[in-house]
């Protein structure tokens, strides 16, 4: 048998493709339907975010975070003015600190039900996409009231936020709190002991510990090996030290401790919220800060846990009031590369469930 | 009237001819009807399910929806790729779409038997003829020259060669306890012995009903169309009324095979006070919302899975239940 | 390195003239520390909490003000920061594990930001210093964080964050290329996450890696011409092009 | 009555599957490409299937529909899909020779065809099979179960034997 001329064949998933959830290319080889060889093209949405920054002032820069990862743009704002007040030694007033916490941990609510939604939909289960839609639609509508944006929020600055919350916005969030809570069993009930998507995700997409921690993969891919490693617990920024919450961490490492630490997270971030909320001081959302921001001379990078791994941003200054040189270490463009390692010998059908279970956002990989 | 309408149990003669020729044509616009708002139906269910309102623009509570949505398919461009070999792909929808109304034939509707071909071998008439539709699929995917659709072809060659082998089996029980092929017998049959086939054949139906969502390629059967790994499966070159015509042939699958679940196992039309058309369509409508709600349900099974469970678990399922109908036949009788 | 040793020379008070061109500014907070760090390394230890600092008007604020604010640069002999202070002598011990290892001249320089210590790698031995700096028990750096190049005029700097999951300690260790046929060791037979990063900088800065396996531009496509993110690169001379025509 | 052959729905039923069975086989042997060739065979099949209905025997047709017509040209199809494209080589142009030669075979053909339809005596059966009266499905049962039930259960024997050989020569060449 071994004389049969066995035939490969070149598939182009994307760029235009229902699962690659953006203008992601993947140029994979097929013999049948077994994959021999797995190519990720990138760069279809690339915008030069880091050369474009070398001509911005520090503030004129947010906006530009909130294309990255467009899922979870409070998170991006925060990272970048977190490494600006990091330069700077800034202090920022405890109220703003807190409504970033808050914005921030609702962020990473709407970011995982987006992603549960997405996967469960890439496994061919429509109706999670739509029940995900719902409760995210209730955080967007709550940025929307609070910085007059649903996708874009442009709500941080260099030593606090723009807006404080407006009259009863915190009680909405309050509310909002329980209402979670009761979703998550109902979000965690519809499939998650589905016979049909165990059988899917499970034992799929191994990913070890000393290969994650080699990729520099972070985030819930790291974390799903079974890693313990959170920047808001290893490294704390903004407030999470005072906070009460735990990091969920996986086992085996595959396609479903990935879906279910999505799960997991929401919950700890809803903790947070309901502590966060219940502790907020008055007070001024904005520190003192020089109307021209200036980051000394040098180099600095802090990196906070998005909601996707390990943000961080790079600044080079020259002392000006724009950075010499911006770098973005975005947790997708990072975590990304595995995926070809997870795919070689893989059939088709596991093609998708192992793509949409990296989690990756495109806007944040092409920067 | 009687020769008009009574081809089933007359010779034929030029009458009946004329009546066969009128009875397809209502039956083929009754059906076309049906499945228009039968896709209506669907997305309303679905959108229900969904916490969704689902179509409800065009027309009042959105009831023109399909039938804008099939005039919009007709007057588009029909778009031939180039490379696509060009008379199978014009062919291809064709195949698919005529075995798809064909099986309707024998389907018993109501208990006057109007409009339905009392086939002696009526049940074996339905599963040949849906095999052929298999064969306009593969066509169509090999046709289009793109991979996606190939490997959609090829899937769906692979899916319902193998589930067709459960359903025949599944149905053998049925045959056996009913003694016949022929559906109209087949209800009768119920009708003699007072129970539905779906009590002592549960396992069949079990199996039958499995398998059958396996034939019609939907969720969490849908493999051959997955939208999420291969774009649209076998149709994704295909665009206005070629489009048209898979879609329809599923949907008229949809209604068919709800039909055949209802006289095979649910009665048929049989039921009391009611007139036997209305429990038809009450049991069809039943079937049809079960199927819809599978699919806004289950997740898509994988394809070696969907292999491993037909070949595995049902066809050796079937053949226990085909076993245990014949004993237990022979015992009690 | 010529500018380097300036800098180092020229005390915090010189920061702000000393960089008019962006160059060599990695340094410019950390250097009056240098010498004397090995004395002062007992007490602090690097704090991990970094956003509202205790200290907020310590050093690198009076190096914050070069030109804007007129009264801090009154001020030079400000206390050093001790978070730079430990983070120094950090840096002066790895250098002198890998001096003992791999010779003398594999790092140029060891400094500090605030409480990151920083090496400075000789570029012939960037991939054996860093496979050093993994695979030593006592040092473990076995994560990366940030893979940056960047392109300072006279030469491009890439950097790297390492971060060590097992001591819970960060180092940054960063190299030079000159910038006509820009060179380097690729990492990536050391660590398998940086391939892109890589990529990225091939792509943008023109720094070719050897022993790199796939390296192809990641973010232009293969006809596009110069790397944007050096600095002289310009949208007018650098025209696109495509199956080699122009546009 | 034309050429001694009464004109009823049956004939003209008949022609017409004649000339389908026709026309499909010409266009598999002519045809260039070898998916159109299995689709025509499919055409065949069907044809040959509806010969069988015509005479009665409508558990024979719908079995020739679902066994060739369904599930035997599939499995060409599908075979087809899987070797290589565009390697349907051109057929030699048709010259003067070939021509003449294969209209020669043709008519000696027939001819030998028509000598021996002539010339057969073919038996007729007295009770010509009604299908309302008596289902040939019935019929079929009977012979199979009752008549021949021993040749049968030896013909599923040797079949589940050639299953079974089948399957473990192909897992010793998996190994």
């Amino acid at each position: 048998m071994g004389a049969l001329r066995q035939e490969e064949m070149i598939l182009n998933v994307g760029p235009q493709h229902p699962s690659t959830h953006g203008v992601f290319r993947l140029v994979v080889t097929i013999d049948g339907e077994q994959i021999v060889e797995a190519d990720s093209v990138v760069g279809y949405l690339h915008r030069g975010t880091e050369k474009l920054a070398e001509d911005l002032q520090y503030t004129q820069i947010i906006p530009y975070t909130d294309r990255l990862d467009y899922l979870a743009s409070m998170i991006n704002n925060y990272a970048l003015v977190h490494t600006v007040e990091y330069a700077m030694d800034l202090e920022v007033p405890a109220r703003a600190e807190y409504l970033r916490l808050i914005v921030m941990e609702l962020n990473r609510i709407g970011s995982h039900l987006m992603f549960i939604g997405a996967y469960l939909l890439d496994l061919g289960a429509m109706s999670p996409f739509l029940y995900a839609f719902q409760e995210r639609e209730m955080i967007v509508q709550m940025f929307n009231e609070i910085c007059g944006a649903r996708l874009t929020y442009n709500y941080m600055r260099v030593g606090g936020v723009k807006w404080d919350a407006p009259p009863g916005w915190l009680d909405k969030v309050r509310d909002f709190v329980p209402h979670m809570r009761e979703r998550f069993k109902m979000l965690s009930d519809l499939v998650s002991g589905n016979e049909i998507f165990l059988n899917r995700v499970k034992g799929i997409g191994v990913i070890t510990q000393e290969e994650a921690l080699n990729y520099s993969l972070s985030g819930i891919n790291l974390r799903s090996t079974g890693f313990n490693f959170d920047l808001r617990k290893n490294r704390p920024y903004n407030l999470y030290d005072q906070f009460d919450f735990d990091i969920p961490v996986g086992s085996n490492g595959d396609c479903f401790d990935r879906y279910y630490l999505h799960l997991r997270e929401m919950e700890q971030s809803v903790r947070i919220v309901e502590q966060a909320v219940a502790s907020i001081p008055d007070g001024p959302v904005l520190g003192k800060v020089p109307k021209l921001i200036r980051v000394p001379a040098g180099e600095y990078y802090t990196s906070i846990e998005g909601a996707r791994g390990e943000l961080g941003v790079y600044i080079v200054s020259d002392g000006k009031d724009k950075p010499y040189r911006m770098k973005l270490r975005r947790p997708s463009f990072v975590n990304l590369q595995i995926l070809r390692k997870l795919l070689i010998g893989q059939s088709m059908s596991n093609l998708i469930a192992i793509l949409g279970a990296v989690d990756i956002v495109l806007g944040e990989v092409d920067a | 009237m009687a020769s008009l309408w009574g081809w089933h149990t007359s010779a034929l003669t030029g009458i009946s001819f004329l009546g066969m020729i009128i009875g397809a044509v209502i039956v083929l616009l009754l059906i076309l009807g049906i499945v228009s708002y039968l896709i209506y139906f669907e997305r309303k269910v679905i959108g229900w399910m969904q916490g969704r309102i689902g179509p409800n623009r065009v027309g009042p509570f959105g009831l023109l929806q399909s039938v804008a949505d099939i005039l919009k398919l007709l007057i588009k461009e029909d778009v031939i790729p180039t490379n696509a070999d060009r008379a199978l792909f014009l062919l291809a929808p064709v195949i698919a779409f005529v075995p798809s109304f064909m099986v309707l034939a024998v389907i018993p509707f109501t208990a006057t038997h109007y409009f339905t071909a009392g086939l002696n071998v009526g049940v074996l008439y339905y599963i040949a003829l849906s095999s052929i539709t298999i064969l306009g699929i593969v066509m169509g995917g090999w046709a289009s020259n793109n991979k996606y659709s190939l490997l959609g072809g090829m899937r769906s060659a692979a899916q319902m060669i193998s589930y067709e082998i459960p359903l025949g089996l599944s149905l053998l029980g049925v045959i056996m306890l009913s003694g016949s092929l022929n559906l109209n017998q087949i209800v009768a049959a119920q009708n003699y012995g007072h129970v539905w086939f779906i009590i002592p054949q549960i396992i069949g139906f079990v199996v039958f009903v499995i398998s059958g969502i396996a034939e019609l390629n939907r969720t969490p059967f849908d493999l051959p169309e997955a939208e999420s790994e291969l774009v649209a499966g076998y149709f994704t070159e295909y665009s206005g009324f070629r489009f048209a015509f898979f879609m329809l042939a599923e949907y008229v699958y949809v209604f068919a095979i709800s039909a055949l679940a209802t006289t095979m196992f649910l009665g048929g039309w049989s039921g009391p006070f009611l007139p036997s058309w209305l429990w038809f369509a009450i049991k069809v409508s039943a079937c049809i919302f079960f199927l819809f709600w599978v699919r806004a349900t289950m997740p898509r099974i994988r394809g070696d899975q969907l292999m491993g469970f037909a070949w595995k678990v049902l066809i050796p399922v079937a053949l226990f239940n085909i076993l245990l109908t014949g004993a237990v036949y022979e015992i009690h009788l | 390195m010529e500018t380097q040793q300036d800098v180092v020379e020229t005390p915090a008070s010189g920061t702000a003239p000393s960089a008019p061109e962006g160059k060599a500014p990695a340094t410019n907070s950390a250097p009056p520390t240098a010498e004397r760090a090995p004395e002062s390394a007992a007490p602090a230890v690097p704090a991990p909490d970094t956003t509202p600092p205790p200290a907020p008007a310590a050093k690198p604020a009076a190096t914050a003000k070069p030109a804007a604010a007129a009264a801090k640069p009154a001020k030079p002999p400000a206390p050093p920061d001790p978070r730079v202070v430990a983070a120094t002598a950090t840096a002066e011990e790895i250098r002198a594990s890998i001096a003992a290892h791999l010779g003398a001249d594999a790092v140029e320089d060891a400094s500090a930001t605030k409480e990151i210590p920083i090496l400075r790698i000789a570029r012939e031995k960037w991939r054996q210093t860093v496979e050093f700096l993994k695979d030593r028990p006592e040092h473990a750096y076995n994560y990366v964080e940030l893979f940056a190049g960047t392109d300072y005029k006279d030469y491009i700097e890439v950097v790297v964050y390492l971060y060590s999951t097992e001591h819970g300690s960060y180092i940054h260790v960063k190299t030079r290329t000159p910038r006509e046929d820009a060179s380097l060791p690729s990492l990536t037979p050391v660590f398998a996450g940086v391939n892109w990063e890589e990529r990225e900088v091939y792509d943008l800065l023109g720094i070719h890696f050897e022993g790199h396996p796939d390296l192809r531009r990641i973010m232009m496509w293969e006809e596009w011409n110069g790397h944007p993110l050096r600095k002289d690169y310009s949208d007018f001379e650098n025209v696109p092009s495509r199956e080699g025509g122009q546009y | 009555m034309i050429f001694g052959i009464p004109i009823t729905g049956q004939t003209i039923t008949y022609f017409l599957l004649a000339l389908i069975i026709m026309i499909s086989g010409v266009m598999l042997m002519s045809l260039q490409k070898v998916m159109h060739m299995a689709v025509a065979l499919g055409g065949v099949f069907l044809g040959v299937a509806g010969i069988f209905i015509l005479l009665g025997a409508d558990f024979l047709g719908m079995a020739q529909i679902l066994i060739y017509a369904g599930a035997i040209t599939i499995l060409m199809v599908f075979a087809l899909m899987l070797t290589q494209r565009g390697d349907d080589t051109e057929s030699p142009p048709a010259n003067g020779w070939r021509v003449g030669g294969a209209l020669v075979f043709v008519v000696l053909l027939c001819a030998a065809f028509l000598y021996v339809l002539r010339g057969t005596a073919w038996p007729v059966t007295q009770s010509a099979v009604d299908p309302y009266t008596q289902p040939s499905v019935v019929l079929l049962a009977q012979s199979i179960f009752h008549t021949y039930t021993v040749p049968f259960e030896l013909v599923s024997v040797l079949l589940t034997v050639a299953l079974v050989g089948a399957v473990v020569i192909a897992r010793k060449e998996e190994e």
